[in-house]
């Protein structure tokens, strides 16, 4: 059993909507030193897979294919027992 | 004209489009689920219909594009079968990179519905041969993740190619931000891909091609295309 | 038998909200036995406020529910009326309050989902959905997170699944501080003869179950939903539901295809209390047994126990009794679908409700003498004190521009496009008259017909007079109706009250309840479905009484119907209807009072019935006759706000010339039964003429055109003004 | 300037129609052995302040009130420079 963990997250220079909204939500509440807030997506897969490797090609696979838009997303994956 | 509409899990507006192209062209489309594997031979038109396919979880379009119905899309449009995306089905076809760019959530995080104005870019295509140039058309939009997004690289090349379709603008024609709903980059509502045979856009000509319904500027897309494939 | 003993504990009773003597009862029924947790848990929710209507019954059972246009009343999980042409509307309402005050979003969204099933469960295609709802006051430090929350929830479940949503109501007042009210509607078409059911029959026909798997969400909801709030409230946090509209839009498409091949007996969603109230009253209404495997439940989550599984209270699930034999067939529709199918039992002849795990029998209880010995309460009641009529001259009259613009983008008046732009109001292509009229008009597919759908309340008029208060929200459903040509059919209820265990609220829902009676039966619109949600109290402070009256009607011809905008220049402004006295003016409980004087006094405005049908049905005929295509009722804010709103969807101004001076009351009074219409100067004399001979007071008040309300020989006020205030207030408000 | 970084994911137990929808998907494109799958939110904020204690309280602060729905969710907070 393998647990692997996918951060999306928008590219630099991709408009980032929903982090612009958290950032101005947050200063209305009163938080200030705010430089910049980005939102992104926090994905975990439990596999059947163990082998780390096997695992770390295939979730890159699932990235390419279906996790992340690469036009404007990248991903980073981690594998854990 | 022999048309076809794909139909995903969570598609909702393809009972809208399919009355439309009834209406318009006199002959109903095929309804085609998301698992076949081939469309029906002949067609004149694939419409990607409007929607929540698959809810819109994780992005919009993103699981739909990898539906198995979608290699067959891609085949026809590449070979040049016209091939028309409306909201979800514009997600659709970004996400499948029939189109470029992507559409991520609107400026203000709301879904919106309401009539925009619409400014047409061009005539000489066969979705928009209908109407006239510089023409300002009402058409309703429904969606939370309609802003146009692209690199300005792309968005410089698409512009002076030609490639965009529609812009979001005020009553008088005049491209302005106050006039654009979601957030789009350059007021960009629909492009076309580099032959002009594909089209994706997020307001729903379908659905102002009915009097009873407000308004018909939705119609003349449709004759366009009935026109050019007869 | 090996049902094991669990030595129930007083605490454990409380718990379950069951009384000392429902507990005695429930010895009774299982024959001296004590119950296991699992058959306690069961009568707790089968007796349960939410589920037994132990409260309200008696009053409920006063209501006119036939008329020969109606074909199911309440009882089934909507009501179903004849709309010709062999179809048929199903409609109802539900309250979704709590859940939606622990988390607004997807307490909303449930609630949407929750209501969809109800309608869809019977056969019917959703066509259209509906929303009311109350908040606190908008300085409270809650509303504003709710109202975005709320407004998200429903939008983000109902423009999923593509029903359009396309009315509602919105209003705010302190009362809601601590219990907001969230009641939604859904309003489907079917054809008569493919109605469904739920009466279970068939000793030996499959049960299967159908959607998603069960979790442990929500588990005691159904008992939450009938309890009080208190400081401890929070704590209960985590039995929040999460929607899934992707599933409910494959269930709806799923179950009407299964719906098109003769394969179901009977059909059930699974609402509160989940498989536990399901299954029995299917069992119930069908006078049988059933046997259910928990085992062949599809489960979301590890080890859950047979009381989890029974009253989890998981969304987007149904549970249908099929003919034998025919379960390939379901289950081949729900694998298209992609959805969890699974054949979990089968019906007896027993009458018992028999649950199994791992082989043991984990409950067996009798099904009737249960659901018979639901408790149904007298509880005392005292009436309403009535308040005084309040003069029209007890306040000071200032400026009446000022007034009117204040009034105009006033909490209650502005606009409700901010709410209206996040529901997708126009899918299904059949939304002919979209929000911001009186009654949102959808056209049933492929005909020239329409339906109109509205749903009204003005908990202040209740609050001041329950029995008032209940003819008039039944009679403004009526004029929103009329008011778009259409003739008013049935209405569904949701009566939102406090505790009814404290005899002056019992009294507001005994009063309301004679009120709604009263008007239904005299504007011939009976009760087909309803909804009651009652404990809507925090920290003793309890809402106002809010029976929310939604209604439905039919166009017979989409060529022959009035919408509020005015539609040229030169067009005669008339008054149709009301008292028989142009400088009065009803001011008591008016929003005038509330909003420019800060005072909420004096008697609500009497609802003349016999005067209201009269009125309705000539204005009515006048519209399907093709003579005026103009029309709004005069409701909130007097004859001043129902002129402004129809400028300013018209973009046309008007001039009114009374034949005497302004006045406030004449202006914002808010008497009952009128219409304001328009007319061209040809259909003048025919249009008076029709009121005249029936004895209705006609009156013109006016002349469009101009970019102004103006007042002959007075001030003026520009539209474009109005339309600022109008439309500023709510995303102001909310940007704030 | 610090950075902190939000993991917000549902609590355990309560329905996440998305990750059960990508699981669906995951599998319908060929890949197997997926036992499940949980979406969650991931923030990244950039901080003028430099105490990362009181960074630390800040940010618990901002996801009790703003970044976390508490009712279904839970958070993870990490602060670095
Ligand atoms: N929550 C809501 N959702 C959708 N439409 C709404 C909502 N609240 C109000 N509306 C629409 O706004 C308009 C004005 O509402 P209201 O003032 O309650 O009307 P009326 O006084 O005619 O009953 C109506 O068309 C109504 O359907
Ligand atoms: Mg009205």
């Amino acid at each position: 059993m393998a647990k692997a963990t996918v951060h999306v997250t928008l590219k630099n220079g991709v408009l980032d909507p929903q982090g612009k909204a958290i950032q101005h939500a947050l200063e209305t509440l009163g938080f200030s030193g705010i430089n910049g807030v980005r939102q992104g997506k926090y994905i975990e897969l439990d596999l059947a897979e163990t082998d780390s490797e096997k695992t770390q090609s295939a979730v890159t696979d699932m990235c390419e294919k279906l996790l992340a838009n690469t036009v404007i997303e990248t991903y980073r994956i981690e594998v854990s027992e | 004209m022999k048309s076809a509409v794909i139909v995903f899990p969570g598609s909702n507006c393809d009972r809208d489009i399919a009355v439309t192209l009834e209406k318009v062209t006199g002959q109903a489309p095929a309804m085609v689920w998301h698992r076949d594997s081939t469309l029906p031979e002949g067609l004149g038109l694939i419409a990607v219909p409007g929607g929540f396919s698959y809810g819109d979880y994780l992005r919009s379009g993103a699981m739909a594009a990898n539906s198995p119905i979608i290699a067959d899309v891609k085949k026809k449009a590449e070979a040049g079968v016209l091939t028309l995306g409306i909201c979800n089905g514009f997600q659709v076809l970004t996400e499948c990179g029939l189109l470029p760019g992507a559409l991520i959530r609107n400026r203000d995080l709301k879904f919106v519905c309401r009539d925009v104005n619409l400014s047409v870019e061009r005539t000489d295509t066969a979705f928009t041969g209908k109407y006239t140039g510089g023409q300002v058309i009402r058409i309703p939009v429904a969606h939370h993740d309609g802003n146009y997004f692209a690199d300005n690289e792309t968005l410089d090349r698409l512009e002076s190619n030609g490639h965009v379709a529609f812009r979001y603008c005020n009553d008088n024609g005049k491209v302005a931000d106050e006039a654009n709903p979601n957030g789009s980059a350059r007021n960009i509502a629909g492009v076309f891909n580099e032959t002009r045979t594909v089209l994706g856009l997020m307001p729903h000509p379908e659905r102002l091609a009915d009097e009873r319904l407000g308004g018909q500027d939705g119609v003349p897309m449709f004759e366009s295309l009935l026109e050019q494939l007869s | 038998m090996t049902i094991e003993n669990a030595s129930i504990t007083a605490d454990d009773i409380a718990s379950h909200g069951l009384t000392e003597d429902e507990y005695q009862l429930a010895l009774d029924i299982l024959g001296g036995r004590e119950p296991n947790m699992v058959e306690l848990g069961i009568f707790s929710v089968m007796w349960s406020e939410h589920c037994s209507y132990k409260s309200s019954k008696k009053w409920l059972k006063t209501l006119p529910t036939e008329a020969p246009w109606v074909i199911c009343g309440p009882g089934e999980n909507a009501g179903v009326v004849d709309i010709g042409y062999g179809l048929a509307a199903i409609f109802k309402m539900e309250s979704h309050n709590h859940p939606s005050f622990i988390e607004p979003f997807q307490g909303a969204a449930t609630g949407v989902g929750g209501i969809l099933r109800d309608v869809f469960t019977m056969g019917a295609r959703p066509v259209a959905n509906l929303n009311a709802l109350r908040f606190g006051a908008i300085d409270h430090p809650k509303t504003k997170h709710l109202v975005a929350g709320v407004v998200g929830g429903i939008g983000s479940y109902g423009n999923c699944v593509g029903v359009p949503t396309v009315g509602g109501e919105v209003n705010f007042d302190p009362a809601y501080n601590g219990n907001i009210l969230v009641n939604a509607m859904t309003v489907g078409l079917a054809d008569q003869n493919r109605i469904f059911y739920s009466a279970a029959s068939g000793p030996g026909n499959p049960v299967i179950y159908v959607g998603s798997k069960t979790g442990r969400d929500g588990i005691h909801g159904a008992t939450m939903a009938s309890a009080e709030f208190d400081e401890d409230t929070e704590e209960k946090r985590p039995t929040v539901q999460v929607g899934d509209p992707f599933t409910e839009k494959l269930l709806i498409e799923a179950c009407l295809e299964l719906m098109a091949t003769d394969t179901i007996v009977a059909i059930q969603d699974m609402g509160a209390a989940g498989l536990t109230c399901s299954s029995f009253e299917m069992c119930s209404k069908g006078g049988t047994g059933i046997e259910l495997d928990l085992d062949a439940v599809p489960i979301r989550e590890e080890g859950m126990t047979p009381y989890e599984i029974m009253l989890s209270e998981s969304q987007e699930r149904m549970l249908m009794v099929l003919q034998p034999g025919k379960e390939h067939i379901a289950q081949a529709i729900f694998e298209k679908w992609e959805l969890d199918f699974a054949i979990v039992g089968h019906v007896t002849d027993t009458g018992r409700m028999v649950l199994k795990k791992g082989g043991a029998s984990v409950a067996d209880m009798p099904i009737d003498p249960l659901a018979e010995a639901s408790p149904e309460y007298d509880r005392p009641w005292v009436p309403t004190e009535k308040a005084e009529v309040v003069p029209s001259d007890s306040v000071k009259h200032g400026d009446w521009t000022e007034s009117l613009k204040k009034l105009i983008g006033a909490p209650d008046l502005a606009s409700r496009r901010w709410v209206w732009e996040q529901y997708d109001h126009m899918v299904m292509g059949d939304t002919v008259q979209r929000p911001g009229g009186d009654a949102a008009v959808v056209r049933i597919h492929g005909s020239e017909r329409g339906l109109a759908i509205t749903s009204d309340c003005t908990p202040r008029y209740v609050k001041a007079d329950p029995f008032e208060g209940g003819k008039q929200a039944v009679a403004e459903t009526f004029r929103n109706l009329t008011a778009t040509g259409a003739r008013p059919l049935a209405v569904t209820d949701n009566l939102n009250f406090g505790n009814p265990e404290k005899p002056p609220i019992m009294g507001q829902l005994v009063e309301a309840v004679k009120g709604i009676g009263a008007a239904c039966t005299a504007l011939d619109t009976p009760v087909v479905s309803g909804n009651v949600s009652l404990y809507n109290e925090t920290d003793g402070q309890p809402i106002l009484p809010t029976p929310t009256i939604g209604a439905i009607g039919i166009i017979d011809s989409l060529d022959n119907t009035a919408t509020v905008a005015f539609k040229g220049d030169g067009d005669a402004v008339l008054l149709v209807g009301g008292p028989d006295d142009i400088s009065g003016g009803w001011l008591g409980q008016s929003l005038y009072l509330r909003e420019l004087h800060g005072v909420e006094m004096g008697a609500p405005p009497p609802v003349d019935l016999f005067q209201e049908r009269k009125v309705g049905d000539a204005v009515r005929g006048l519209i399907q006759n093709g003579d005026i295509d103009t029309c709004h009722d005069v409701s909130d804010g007097g004859v001043a706000i129902a002129l402004t709103e129809m400028a300013l969807s018209g973009d046309i101004g008007v001039t009114i010339d009374i034949g005497a001076d302004v006045s406030a009351p004449w202006l914002f009074g808010e008497d009952q039964g009128r219409y304001i219409i328009t007319c061209i100067a040809d259909r003048l004399t025919t249009v008076t003429s029709t009121f005249e001979n029936e004895g209705i007071l006609v009156r013109q008040i006016g002349t469009t055109g101009g970019d102004s309300i103006s007042f002959t020989g007075d001030a003026s006020i520009g539209l474009s003004t109005l339309r600022d205030f109008h439309e500023g207030w709510f995303p102001d408000y909310m940007a704030a």
